[in-house]
């Protein structure tokens, strides 16, 4: 399983804050991840996860879409970050 | 641990002693964010701040412990809060330790123009007309990031 | 006013509350200069600060008024101690308020290293070997100092 | 007359904080009150005034040592400073 966490206005959007994911064999990056999200989730889900700027975190850390998965593993979807 | 993230509202003099209990430096540099009472979009009556939880204590960990190395610190400490903030409360404190004051200047502007576009934490504002604001990132705050990194390659 | 020298210790608590009593600012920088126990001359014991009665308040009124200019301040404080000052006691205290932090870091570090060489103080160290030794104007802070200049006509 | 006032190790260097010099219509800038002090003090004197790096203050203003003098001024003599 993939555990797929949303927040800011992309959790607003998707009026979603965790999703349990099965990780397949298929499913090699984060790429295929949101692929696979918006086949489930429809134009909504693809209007939030592809705007412009979306930062993906796999485990807690930022990476590009193309970083592997591997079952078990966090993805984090979110709007560019405004600390401080 | 250096970094604390709390919901609660904290006391910018507490925090400073917890730093010096355990580190002293010649130079104490801190920066302190309050709640801006007016943005681009107008008269603001409160702030949201969302954040990762874990992720977050984890950037600010690795970013007080970055500061450290490339600034020859002493000691830091970095404090943020999450939740519903009211007016003039403070939102960031971060307080770091040199033996000279210019590396504490650069150690601290560091972290705090690299916490801006690097620790997940998403602010909304409540504006006084009844709106609802997400905040978006500042152009601005990316370039300073970068150039710090640019910096790096100097 | 916005200037403080004395020959007592302060509290950097109460000098914060003095500053944002009257100021508030989106962003809050302070500088702390602590006595070093260790300078080129050895590891030291105490420190003795002469300063020109007078002339440091005046200087350091028109330093405080000039970066707020500069930088666009809503508020700032120096404070500055004279006479012996102990191991560990606070030597000098600077906070500035701004409304974005990139200028409350530059007051800061603006009043801090223009103060290092014309506001007219002069440190004397009291060695742990029981040597007394005048400490000498560094060049590197007459650099910095210079470099605001040339800032200005940038 | 004029106030004149030393600080530091020029201080220490003449065993005197501070002066009172009668000022006259030939001493017109910084530097002939110097000389006139030198002429007084002796070498002593011309060592600790003449070191390089002295900074001239003319009520409690730095200035150059061509500045024009008047009755009532206040003329310190001081090392570079070490503040902060």
């Amino acid at each position: 399983m993939l555990t797929v966490r949303f927040f800011s206005l992309i959790r607003e959007a998707l009026d979603c804050e965790e999703l349990q994911v099965e990780h397949n064999a298929a499913m090699l990056t984060v790429d295929d991840l949101k692929v696979s999200l918006v086949g489930t989730g429809g134009d909504q889900w693809r209007e939030a996860l592809y705007q412009p700027n979306v930062v993906h975190a796999l485990n807690q850390r930022v990476v590009n879409t193309d970083h592997p998965l591997k079952d078990g593993d966090e993805v984090a979807f979110f709007p560019p970050m405004t600390g401080g | 641990m250096s970094v604390l993230v709390q919901e609660s509202p904290f006391s910018v003099d507490s925090q400073l002693r917890i730093l010096l209990a355990s580190n002293r430096g010649a130079g104490l540099v801190t920066f302190t964010g309050y709640l801006r009472d007016f943005s681009e979009a107008g008269a603001i009556e409160a702030l949201e701040l969302e954040h990762y939880p874990g992720m977050t204590e984890r950037v600010l960990e690795e970013l007080g412990a970055l500061a450290a190395r490339r600034f020859g610190l002493r000691g830091w400490r970095i404090v943020h809060r999450y939740g519903r903030i009211e007016e003039q409360d403070p939102i960031v404190w971060v307080g770091v330790l040199a033996d000279h004051r210019h590396e504490a200047f650069s150690g601290c502007q560091f972290i705090m123009d690299t916490l801006k576009t690097k620790a997940p934490f998403w602010k909304k504002e409540f504006m006084r007309d009844g709106r609802v604001v997400w905040v978006q990132s500042k152009l601005d705050d990316t370039e300073r990031e970068q150039a710090w990194q640019e910096d790096v390659y100097e």
